[in-house]
């Protein structure tokens, strides 16, 4: 029993980072339905600026300011970073497609990620990057249930995770912005009609899922330490995912999604064998959409004839 | 109007031609970046006798883009460094082509008739993959093309297949046994688990540690993981209180200090045991273990002056890069003693790879290779990691 | 020219025939124990209010639906529950409310997709060009001048090869009726066929379904808002509100029945009160 | 019958209408003159020319690398070939395509090759490989019953996925009836040594043999797609792409028809894959992943979806390009011409283009004065250009020592410059692109020239999203409407 708590855990922590990637894609699907492919990238570019803000502040041990505020700092770097990487990339490839096929898009997203890969690789060299977190945290802190430990990076993912999805979730619902989002998700030209600029709201949908992607980098950083210049490739795809899994479009479901996907791998991993865990992830994700075609908290299609 | 849209386009292309001559020119002053000057090489390679400044270009394979770059980076400005070295002590004009492999079979296999088709190139570097190497074989042995991986450690390699094929490291057959071996005696560890990375490299090296850990009678149990695993807290959840030693198979070492530190973190007493893919700055927790096939170079007095310029140029490195140095300086002898026999063609250069006798390389020994293509008298270090992550040499 | 009411044919097989056929959507019932029959060339209209069941009744003898309740017969023999394209093949061709061409295929191309049921040739055949690709390829083409011909020459010459985006909107309406011909169906639905369409068109379209019976014998099944057009072609009508049939019998009868009237204005004049 | 439909006919608005696309798409100058001369050839010249240059390639001074490529091209055409039924016209979008071509290369290494000591003639092992790939690709196509659109697109990326996590992981299967663990796939080392084609007594061992294997092969795809394409099964696919709920009103069986496509476009892909395997003599799972997938969809998007010339241009450009990228000095060539065709096509005025090119030469010697007066440390001429140019080249592009740095930043500037400059008007952008031209070289010399296979892949991408930007329906594509 302790030994599935320590694995549920395990499972629930890596979760909290796919969840907060799949708010990215699943806030973009919901207002443009279509799949930005090149999200995986802007995490990538989070985790990169979060360590060289790391690296600038002292590295990770001789920091020069208390280690809460440095990583505070890189928190805002790497969302602010991302938000207007995010931006940049919707401006420059998304906007001109909006009307265009289905298919045009999702062209220019891997495009778009092929190019920031060898920038990055470019800019940053191709040297891995370590956050080495137990360098300026205590990783044997934080608590002990028996022989489950969480660490306090572990309890930052996932408080983190779960602060951010509320906050998205009140921003959709409660703010105007977010009523312009629901607007535009409807139908842009009604949203139009009724005094909505979509453009700026599909600028702030970006830069916001943007800024998720660059928080769950430095997460990610934190947690797991190496950082590279294609770790979005993969990241992405389990975000992507974790969105898919719980419905995407929908923000509970993307969170859904997402610890389930990092508790279905924890447990595949510790029950049967590590190599097939992505196997029956997929096989799992396959099944669910097979029986619930928009995923668990999805809503069904309105087929109108 | 047509007149002048007709100048005006005859203009812009003249201008387009002047400057990408000249931006091409500049590049092949460039010996390290650049792609060959074919024409100083044929005029080497027909007129040896009047020309006796020698060169020709040397093919890198490696993933110098893709997940694996910050492999295949690493072993291409080793390359340079020694192409750079050699020429500026033999005033030769070597230069070297890059070959970008992503460390995909399919790709190699492609590029390796891209190498071929081109007669300049006279050895390759390279590929890094023991896969890569298993889908370039055929081509190269066709042209007669030498070729020298640093990173492929696939024992099957040198079985008579690939009669073109050499390598400055040992494979995997001399490393899982002396690994094995310093586990069950010096460590004394009575259990051990083995983490596999599903690559060819930690394929390879698993089975083999295995094998020899089995035979020595220490039980052992093989966890497989995919390459892109990105968390390894629960494998480490699985690896029992009573696990001594956990021998990890990874390329990059980052993920060896992921173990490292998750299981410094969960408080069991299993240590971190590193093949030689491990062998980096990156892998730093202290009381590890990390096996390489060298000693460490900086440590070596004529690799001290190798490894510094290196870091002053490119920065941190691991291990697979230095034996790059090695095998591009294997491929530049034997360019030269064939240049000076007048025979510095693809054949020429090939036959002197077999005479390959570096005295003292960087990788702390003599190389040569065996009939096989095997380097010679191979063997195995043994480090442990102290408590600043500096690796001591214990075997 | 109108053809005398369906009562007085002595063809004892209807066309088309709905038996106490009900449909439910989770609580709401969209066509309650709904009974009629259409005759062999009859041209039956069915009106009601917005949100009557009239589309649903479409889908529920085209096979997009199986219903709850009760049973669908086409000339005698049940299509219940039978998949749309087998439905099509055996005789029911329809329009839809919202066109739905096949927007970026031509004129020609649409309508002969719709062709697919009537015709065999396999991958091989067209691969190879055998002899029955060939025929079958001639056949096609005259059919298609065919089904276009009735609609004078606005679909036809350099417009064949347009594709049907271009079209204008009553033109795309006149191309889906092309189109439903083509399937070779005896039984046609048309989902307000004149709906967006100026009063000419609208006179005109009219005229065309009545030409669809007069000189091709289908039988017509048509729901419509417009009463010119219901007035204009209806051997008979039937007026639907929540799924259930409130009247039925000739324009006259129909849109003077008190039900009909109360259910088109009935209860806006009661909320009024 | 008074009024015929002729008589009201009315003015030709609808008509003026309705050839507006027509027209709009027609086009004027040079490029629409020569395309228009072009499709007035016999349609047999019109496939004949591109084919006889093609078949010519080997006996006109080639080589094996070109062989390769052009090897390489025909296995792409056949899978954009194959993928056009699936996703161009019957509009599945299936992202697990890639692992029906794997499927195919490991089925053939299977059956010959050492792994299983199975050496099956050629000709049995490619039928098995094509008839097993198709019943593979069958399966697959069972979800696109119930999935659609997105849906479907995700659930088929997810199959692709885990057919590479399965070879690579296959290669120590424990069957409940044998002892040891068994090897099907070869892990991570793949499959070598597979036995090359050999039909009829002829053996498929030279890289020329391929290639003229290919031609007809793809020749033969291709006659076949042109003739589906208009055919009873091409329309009804077509059709069902467009609005499968209204095709299944129209007597055709959507289902059956789906599962046809996903059979067909997998047994195409399973053929490929075979030969793919021959050629190589070895089959290695790295091959199978995303990129391919990738290059594959951006060749059939790219070259415009469902046009058959479209996918041949697309596979094309999408092989031999990024080829072409790897020298140095064929991307030097392929940057300049893209810039400055760029920026005339750009300008669009005979006027401008010399002021703009002129300045752009005049903020180059400007630039190198101001970092001479500031005092960056540079490269010499001599240490970095050469050629008749030289010392004009040396004072026209500063080369500062610090390369890396000073190129890093020059290319942030760039990037920046250019994402910030289509924010402005027109006006201020012509102003300011004598500087980003002069930025583009200057960043291109001095950092790209570096790194050519970094600079390779850069390209390629940028190229992505700019022909997508410029042309979202493709090449070769019509201008679509979606209905969702």
């Amino acid at each position: 029993m302790e030994y599935f708590g320590e694995q549920l855990v395990n499972g629930v922590v890596m979760g909290g980072v796919y969840a907060l990637i799949a708010l990215g894609y699943t806030l973009i699907y919901g207002v443009l339905q279509f799949l930005n492919l090149a999200h995986g990238e802007l995490y990538m570019m989070g985790a990169f600026f979060g360590f060289f803000t790391m690296t600038a502040l002292g590295g990770p041990s001789a920091s020069a300011v208390p280690v809460a505020v440095m990583i505070g700092i890189m928190f805002i770097v790497a969302m602010g970073g991302g938000a207007l990487l995010g931006v940049a990339v919707e401006r420059f490839a998304y906007r001109p497609l909006r009307n265009s096929s289905r298919l045009a898009p999702l062209i220019s997203a891997l495009g778009v990620s092929l190019f920031l890969q060898n920038a990055a690789l470019l800019l940053f060299g191709a040297r891995v990057r370590l956050y080495d977190t137990g360098q300026f945290i205590d990783l044997r802190s934080g608590i002990s249930i028996g022989r489950i430990r969480i660490d306090p990076t572990e309890m930052m993912v996932v408080i983190g995770a779960l602060l951010l999805m509320a906050g998205l979730w009140l921003m959709v619902n409660r703010t105007r912005l977010g009523r312009a989002m629901r607007a535009v998700a409807v139908d842009q030209d009604a949203a139009v009609m009724n005094g909505i600029d979509v453009d700026r709201t599909v600028v702030w949908t970006f830069a916001i899922a943007s800024g998720l992607a660059g928080a769950a980098g430095v997460m990610s950083g934190l947690l797991l330490y190496p950082v590279d210049q294609y770790m979005g490739v993969f990241a992405g795809l389990k975000g992507f995912s974790a969105a898919v899994l719980g419905g995407i479009g929908s923000i509970p479901g993307a969170m859904l999604g997402g610890f389930l996907l990092g508790i279905t791998e924890a447990l595949v991993t510790g029950y049967l064998n590590p190599t097939y865990a992505d196997f029956i992830a997929f096989l799992i994700l396959i099944l669910v959409l097979l029986i619930r075609p928009r995923g668990i908290l999805g809503r069904p299609a309105i087929a109108k004839v | 109007m047509k007149k002048r849209l007709a100048l005006g386009m005859g203009g812009l292309a003249a201008f387009a031609m002047v400057a990408s001559g000249c931006a091409g020119g500049s590049t092949s002053t460039e010996s390290s970046a650049a792609a060959a000057s074919a024409p100083a090489a044929s005029a080497a390679a027909s007129a040896p006798a009047e020309a006796p400044v020698c060169g020709g270009s040397i093919a890198v394979m490696a993933p110098l883009t893709g997940g694996a770059a910050s492999i295949g980076q690493e072993q291409l400005n080793f390359a340079k460094l020694a192409v750079d070295d050699f020429n500026a002590a033999n005033s030769s004009t070597y230069a070297l082509v890059e070959s970008d492999t992503q460390l995909d079979a399919g790709q190699a296999s492609t590029q390796s008739t891209s190498i071929v088709s081109d007669s300049a190139i006279i050895g390759v570097v390279g590929p890094a993959g023991s896969q890569e190497v298993s889908a370039v074989g055929p081509a190269f042995s066709e042209a007669g093309l030498g070729f020298v991986s640093a990173s492929a450690t696939n024992p099957d390699l040198t079985n008579g297949d690939n009669p073109t094929f050499f390598r400055v490291v040992p494979t995997d057959a001399v490393q899982g046994p002396t690994d094995a071996e310093f586990i069950a005696g010096t460590i004394g560890a009575k259990k051990v688990v083995v983490i596999e990375e599903k690559t060819d490299y930690g394929t390879g090296i698993a089975k083999s540690v295995a094998d020899a850990l089995t035979a020595a009678g220490v039980a052992n149990e093989v966890i497989a993981v995919p390459e892109d695993k990105k968390s390894y807290d629960d494998v480490v959840s699985k690896v029992g209180d009573d696990v001594d030693v956990v021998f990890v198979t990874f390329q990059v070492a980052a993920k060896s200090e992921q173990v490292a530190q998750s299981l410094v973190k969960s408080g069991k007493k299993a240590v971190v045991f590193g093949s030689d893919g491990s062998f980096s700055g990156d892998f730093k927790t202290g009381g590890s273990y990390v096996s390489a096939f060298a000693p460490d170079i900086k440590g070596i007095p004529a690799a001290a002056d190798v490894a510094q310029r290196f870091s002053d140029a490119y920065g941190e490195f691991g291990t697979f890069g230095p034996p790059v140095y090695v095998a591009t300086q294997s491929i530049l002898q034997a360019a030269q003693r064939a240049c000076a026999a007048g025979a510095s063609d693809r054949a020429g250069v090939l036959a002197e790879l077999k005479n390959t006798n570096i005295a003292g390389s960087i990788l702390g020994g003599d190389i040569a290779f065996d009939a096989m293509g095997d380097v010679n008298g191979a063997k195995f270090y043994i480090f442990k990691l102290d408590e600043s992550g500096a690796p001591q040499l214990v075997q | 020219m109108m053809s005398g009411s369906p009562e007085s044919e002595s063809n004892p097989t209807p066309a088309l025939e709905l038996i106490d056929i009900t449909k439910r959507f989770g609580g709401l019932t969209s066509l309650d124990a709904l009974s009629l029959a259409v005759a062999p060339s009859e041209i039956l209209s069915v009106i009601g209010p917005n949100g009557a069941g009239k589309t649903t009744f479409f889908n529920v003898i085209t096979g997009v639906y199986t219903p709850d309740e009760g049973d669908v017969l086409l000339f005698g023999e049940s299509i219940r529950g039978v998949d749309p394209h087998k439905v099509a093949r055996r005789g029911v061709a329809r329009t839809f409310q919202n066109v739905r061409l096949f927007q970026n295929l031509t004129v020609r191309e649409n309508i002969t997709a719709a062709m697919y049921g009537r015709t065999n040739a396999s991958l091989f055949d067209i691969v190879f060009r055998t002899p029955r690709a060939r025929r079958e390829e001639r056949e096609n083409e005259e059919r298609v001048l065919d089904a276009l011909s009735f609609f004078g020459t606005r679909l036809q010459g350099y417009r064949l090869d347009q594709p049907a985006y271009s079209l204008s909107y009553a033109n795309r309406r006149r191309l889906e009726v092309a189109r439903a011909m083509a399937t070779g169906a005896s039984v046609l639905l048309l989902d307000e066929p004149a709906a967006g369409m100026n009063p000419k068109e609208t006179q005109e379209i009219t005229e065309i379904i009545g030409r669809l019976r007069d000189e091709r014998s289908y039988t017509i099944v048509v729901i419509e808002h417009d009463m010119h057009v219901v007035e204009g072609v209806s051997d008979r009508v039937i007026a639907l509100d929540h799924g259930v049939k409130i009247a039925e019998g000739s324009f006259e009868d129909v849109a003077t029945h008190p039900a009909v009237i109360e259910a088109y204005l009935g209860r806006g004049s009661a909320a009024r009160k | 019958m008074s009024t015929t439909p002729e008589d009201s006919r009315g003015i030709g608005t609808d008509e003026w209408v309705a050839q507006h696309g027509e027209r709009a798409q027609r086009g004027t100058g040079l490029y629409a003159r020569i395309g228009e001369a072009w499709m007035g050839l016999p349609s047999l010249v019109r496939w004949g020319i591109p084919l006889l240059l093609v078949v010519l390639v080997p006996f006109a001074g080639s080589n094996d690398y070109i062989l390769r490529i052009g090897i390489n091209l025909g296995l792409f055409l056949l899978l954009a070939l194959g993928l056009n039924l699936v996703v161009g016209y019957s509009g599945l979008l299936d992202l697990g395509f890639i692992a029906f071509y794997g499927f195919g290369a490991y089925a053939y290494a299977a059956l010959a090759s050492e792994q299983f000591g199975l050496h099956l003639p050629s000709l049995l092992a490619i039928v098995i490989v094509v008839v097993t790939t198709a019943a593979f690709g069958f399966t697959l196509g069972l979800p696109s019953r119930r999935l659609t659109g997105d849906y479907l697109a995700i659930a088929t990326l997810f199959f692709g996925q885990m057919f590479v996590v399965l070879m690579v992981s296959s290669d120590a299967v424990q069957f409940p009836w044998m002892d040891e663990p068994m090897d099907l796939t070869g892990g991570a080392n793949g499959i070598s040594n597979v036995d090359q084609l050999s039909v009829l007594g002829f053996t498929f061992d030279s890289n020329l043999s391929y290639y003229l294997l290919l031609i007809v092969l793809v020749v033969l795809a291709t006659v076949a797609t042109k003739r589906i394409h208009f055919s009873r099964h091409g329309l009804a696919w077509r059709s069902l792409g467009e609005d499968s709920l209204a095709a299944q009103h129209m007597t055709i069986p959507t289902v059956r028809l789906k599962l046809l496509a996903f059979t067909l476009g997998a047994g195409i892909a399973g053929l490929a894959g075979a030969i793919f395997a021959s050629v190589q003599q070895g089959v290695y799972p790295s091959t199978f992943e995303l990129p391919l997938l990738i290059t594959i969809y951006a060749a059939i998007i790219l070259g415009g979806l469902g046009s058959i010339p479209g996918v041949l241009l697309g596979a094309a450009i999408m092989t031999i390009l990024p080829e072409l990228l790897r020298f140095p000095e064929y991307s030097n060539w392929l940057f300049l011409v893209v810039l400055i065709l760029g920026t005339i096509m750009y300008l669009k005025s005979w006027k401008l283009v010399p002021a703009v090119f002129a300045g752009m030469i005049a903020i180059g010697f400007i630039a190198n004065v101001i970092f001479l007066a500031i005092g960056v440390p540079y490269l010499t001429t001599a240490e970095w250009a050469k050629g008749p140019l030289a010392p004009v080249l040396g004072s026209w592009i500063f080369m500062p020592e610090e390369r890396v740095l000073i190129g890093n930043i020059a290319f942030v500037a760039l990037v920046v410059a250019v994402a910030w400059m289509s924010l402005l008007t027109r006006r201020t952008t012509i102003i300011l692109l004598p500087f980003v031209l002069w930025l583009a070289i200057f960043t291109w010399e001095v950092r790209l020239m570096l790194e050519p296979s970094i600079t390779r892949q850069l390209l390629v991408g940028a190229l992505l999203v700019v022909l997508m930007a410029t042309r979202p329906q493709g090449i070769f594509g019509k201008p679509r409407v979606e209905v969702l």
